[in-house]
């Protein structure tokens, strides 16, 4: 069973040591004389006034939390995808409602006004 | 077709949660009072349906999910419970204007996680059911979105939940992998056929069982992981703290007597003295710290600590009787710590909730009956004859002195004593010193007063409630 | 075939991490977190190992649900930050002293 | 030395390394890519104990939506960084005292409860085939459809919290109406005043 694994594997590592060797030829060939004020971020001659690193917006993480939610959805409809012959009437119902519930969820992001953007 | 009946209260509740949700969403300010009557009348309903459904569905016998009288009649206080938290409440928000349908309906998710761990038979339901539980009340205390307070203590609870859900979940993975299946039954089945006694043979159970017991006492508030009670308390609205006082004690009592007396019996010898020291400490800590508590809701944490001591005490006998006598003391003690938190949030200092016990202070002179009201639940919580507290110590003492545990029963009725001061004081801050600040009522209510006077009642006639509790833990003590 | 008991030391050793960096812990309560994400992953590990090892599915089911309840978990804690860092502007765990615990 | 054990101490090295980095790192940026590789070690590692399609998983929720959560709320926060770094120090000892009892309990525990593997468990469940994905579907869909109705409910509830949690009150932000805009007629910007009537 793992074999069929085996060409992820491979191409993983060809990944990361193609990966690397690119890196490192970078490093090695190109030419590099630091000094201070190559280094020092540049923002016309004075110091930075803040972090580079922006401040996201709370919507961001709403988004975020409906794409877990329907991230996990899809994690469950998978198995049942692959049965659905075997467990019949059952299993449709079963998910029919596990859809439902989370619909639910969705009408109320939304009418929430989790999803706007302006 | 599938016979829905035994998950019927269930469906019910998600049905119905759903569509509140729903219609709430299109309802304008001034008409979401309809969305609290919709979930009113949802719960009544649902009481309704469980009383007069009561022997069909108890007779159903469903291998998952249990609806035997023990989880019905649970889920039948729990539900009566919830419309009056409810009822207290919707009106403490609405004066507070911090009112939103939302607060109710997550509560409701706790009520289905507490209804899921009372019908659990196997390990990976109870754990949804906490989940569900946990999620909830985490969500619920951080409410209050505008207080610092409000925030900080949510995120010490959400950590040491969040450790005290790993911890049980590592044990259940420990059982797991000693016993090759999660159901509570044959859990027990197979440590019975394994019939061993010996300490070196059962280490793997004994170090499950430390973690699941580490993990219950975070939940239940025991010391020495009682840390986020007294937070938790003082920092959530009035509200909150009523609820989270009340109900999840009885589920998480429930979930003691699922794992311990249904699945993990047969190692008795090994649980019963973990739980027990559990009992003394939260019974040392909880009456001493609460003596020098100024703080209403600390001193009523620590006084909540200090009855989950004596819960635990009964849990750690593992007799009928003790059992027993441990229902009694959780019905009892929910009851009284409804009542009083109840009379707490109709009460309003200078516009602003109750804080500190001196707020108070002279309450009598205004409002003589509260203050009545405050009297007998102090009374009843210090253990007083003829209220409800008294009998629930009593009982608990009795079964002690049955099981001739000399020593832990002298040690209940000393710490009692001591309890009884801090309870006294609340009582002569409100009738003997001078009133210092505006009291206001918020409304005066018909149901608090029933409510406390319920103490007085079944302190009277205490015998309802104890064939009560000796009904419901026959089932697990009929073999 | 590797030996249970190779998978239970790494598993025991993962959850020792992850505790030991809840205690540590004393900068920033979103690495607190992800430690006990770290912890879930350990007992995972164990669920998966045992249910290996006594060729049972139940256990592979048990993680499935614990992975899906961890994560509306981790996302309610996250949003219990989010409010708390609104009001108190800071989430290191030493700045959260207003109550006395 | 068999492949199999190469690539597990290969991949458990890795995710203690990696997990270790996540508990001292003093960036939550730096502690989250580290987590991600600690995921990732793990998914492979449950791919050796035959748990193939929660591997993927694994690294399909947890990789690809909670780290990225956890990302969105390190960036949301915009922690400074420069006054979180002390007082590390301090608590090492601690940490590392806490690590090694527990690590070497466990450990011992371990070694002794479940050295022998077979111990006469005997479980019946309906396999379907040797499809790690079908016998979980099937059994998710038999057994424990209760417990999955479950899951969306508390899915649902992670839903309506976080919202109800982090969504502000008052929202300024300025932005054109266009259908407003388009509606707009005469009237509503007009107002014609009578010549008498302002004489007046």
């Amino acid at each position: 069973m793992l074999i069929e694994y085996l060409p992820i594997l491979i191409f993983l590592v060809f990944a990361l040591i193609f990966a690397s060797l690119m890196i490192s030829v970078g490093f090695a060939a190109g030419p590099s004389n630091p000094d201070s004020e190559k280094n020092s971020p540049y923002e016309c001659g004075f110091d930075p006034f803040e972090d580079s690193r922006m401040k996201f917006d709370v919507r961001y993480y709403l988004v975020a939390i409906l794409f877990i939610i329907f991230d996990l959805e899809i994690a469950f409809l998978f198995p049942w995808a692959v049965v659905i012959h075997e467990i019949g009437l059952t299993g449709l119902l079963a998910m029919a409602i596990f859809l439902l519930i989370l619909t639910v969820g969705f009408i109320y992001e939304w009418k929430k006004g989790a999803l706007e953007w302006d | 077709m599938m016979n829905f009946l035994f998950i019927m209260p269930e469906i019910i509740i998600t049905t119905s949660m759903s569509v509140i949700l729903l219609i709430d969403l299109f309802l304008k300010k001034k008409n979401k009072i309809i969305s609290y009557y919709l979930i009113q009348f949802t719960l009544l309903f649902l009481i309704f349906f469980l009383i007069r459904n009561f022997e069909q569905i108890t007779s159903l016998n469903h291998q998952d999910f249990s609806t035997d009288i023990f989880s019905i009649v649970f889920k039948t206080i729990l539900l009566s419970g919830l419309i009056i938290i409810f009822y207290y409440s919707y009106n403490f928000l609405r004066y507070f204007k911090v009112y939103k349908t939302e607060y109710f309906l997550i509560c409701l998710f706790g009520l289905l996680g507490m209804m899921i761990i009372t019908s659990a038979q196997d390990l990976l339901i109870l754990y949804l059911g906490i989940e569900l539980l946990s999620l909830s009340l985490y969500s619920i205390i951080a409410y209050n979105k505008d207080s610092a307070f409000s925030s900080e203590a949510a995120i010490k609870y959400y950590v040491l939940g969040a450790i005290a859900s790993g911890f049980l979940l590592f044990g259940i993975s420990l059982i797991y992998g000693l016993t090759g299946t999660i159901s509570l039954n044959e859990v027990f089945q197979f440590i019975y056929d394994s019939g061993s006694r010996d300490a070196v043979q059962n280490v793997g159970y004994i170090f499950a069982l430390t973690f699941i017991i580490v993990s219950l006492g975070f939940k239940f508030g025991a010391a020495p992981f009682h840390m986020w009670i007294p937070d938790v308390y003082h920092g959530s609205l009035l509200p909150t703290t009523l609820l989270l006082s009340s109900l999840p004690k009885i589920a998480v009592f429930i979930i003691f007597i699922k794992l311990l007396l249904q699945a993990f019996i047969g190692l008795f010898h090994f649980w019963a003295d973990m739980i027990l020291i559990l009992a003394l400490i939260s019974i040392v800590i909880g009456n001493i710290i609460a003596i020098v508590q100024t703080n209403f809701k600390r001193m009523l944490a620590y006084s909540t600590i200090a009855n989950i001591g004596f819960i635990l005490i009964g849990i750690s006998l593992g007799t009928q009787e003790s059992f027993t006598a441990a229902t009694f003391y959780t019905l009892s003690y929910v009851i009284m710590s409804m009542a009083i938190f109840g009379i707490l949030t109709f009460i309003t200092i200078n516009g602003k909730a109750v804080e500190e016990i001196s707020d108070l202070s002279g309450l009598n002179e205004n409002h003589p009956w509260q203050a009545f009201l405050i009297l007998l639940t102090m009374l009843s919580l210090a253990g007083i004859p003829p209220l409800i507290g008294f009998h629930a110590k009593l009982f608990l003492i009795q079964v002690l002195v049955n099981s001739s545990y000399f020593i832990i029963a002298l040690f209940a009725v000393i710490m009692t004593v001591i309890g009884a001061y801090y309870y006294l004081r609340v009582i002569k801050v409100i009738y003997f010193d001078k009133v210092s600040t505006k009291i206001n009522l918020i409304i005066s209510s018909l149901i608090v007063s029933i409510n406390t006077l319920l103490l007085l009642y079944l302190g009277l006639f205490p015998y309802n409630l104890v064939n009560l509790s000796k009904f419901l833990m026959s089932g697990f003590f009929s073999t | 075939m590797i030996p249970m008991s190779y998978y239970l030391i790494l598993s025991s050793i993962l959850f020792s991490i992850a505790l030991a960096g809840i205690f540590i812990n004393r900068k920033n309560i979103i690495i607190l977190l992800m430690s006990l994400e770290l912890m879930f992953l350990s007992i995972n590990f164990n669920f998966i190992i045992f249910g290996n090892f006594l060729s049972d599915l139940t256990g592979q089911i048990f993680v499935f649900f614990v992975l899906t309840v961890v994560a509306a978990e981790s996302a309610i804690g996250l949003a219990i930050i989010v409010v708390l860092f609104r009001n108190k502007k800071s989430i290191n765990v030493d700045d959260i002293g207003g109550l006395k615990g | 030395m068999s492949t199999e054990l190469l690539i597990f101490i290969f991949f458990s090295l890795l995710l203690v390394f990696s997990a270790l980095k996540v508990i001292i790192v003093n960036n939550s940026v730096k502690a989250a890519i580290f987590l991600v590789l600690s995921f990732f070690c793990s998914a492979v590692l449950w791919l050796l104990m035959n748990a193939e399609f929660l591997s993927i998983i694994l690294i399909l929720v947890y990789v690809g939506a909670v780290m990225v959560l956890f990302l969105f709320v390190v960036m949301m926060l915009d922690i400074n960084l420069s006054n979180i770094k002390e007082k590390f120090v301090n608590y090492l000892p601690l940490g590392l005292f806490i690590f090694l009892v527990i690590a070497l309990l466990l450990i011992l525990f371990f070694d002794n409860q479940f050295s022998d593997v077979d111990r006469n468990i005997v479980t019946e469940i309906n396999i379907l085939n040797d499809n790690n994905t079908m016998n979980l579907g099937y059994l998710l869909f038999t057994e424990y459809i209760i417990a999955f109705e479950i899951a969306g409910i508390i899915l649902l509830l992670g839903i309506i919290s976080s919202i109800t949690l982090t969504q502000q009150k008052n929202n300024d932000n300025k932005y054109q109406a266009p259908h407003d805009q388009i509606n707009v007629t005469k009237s509503d910007r007009l107002k014609i005043i009578k010549d008498e009537e302002f004489r007046k």
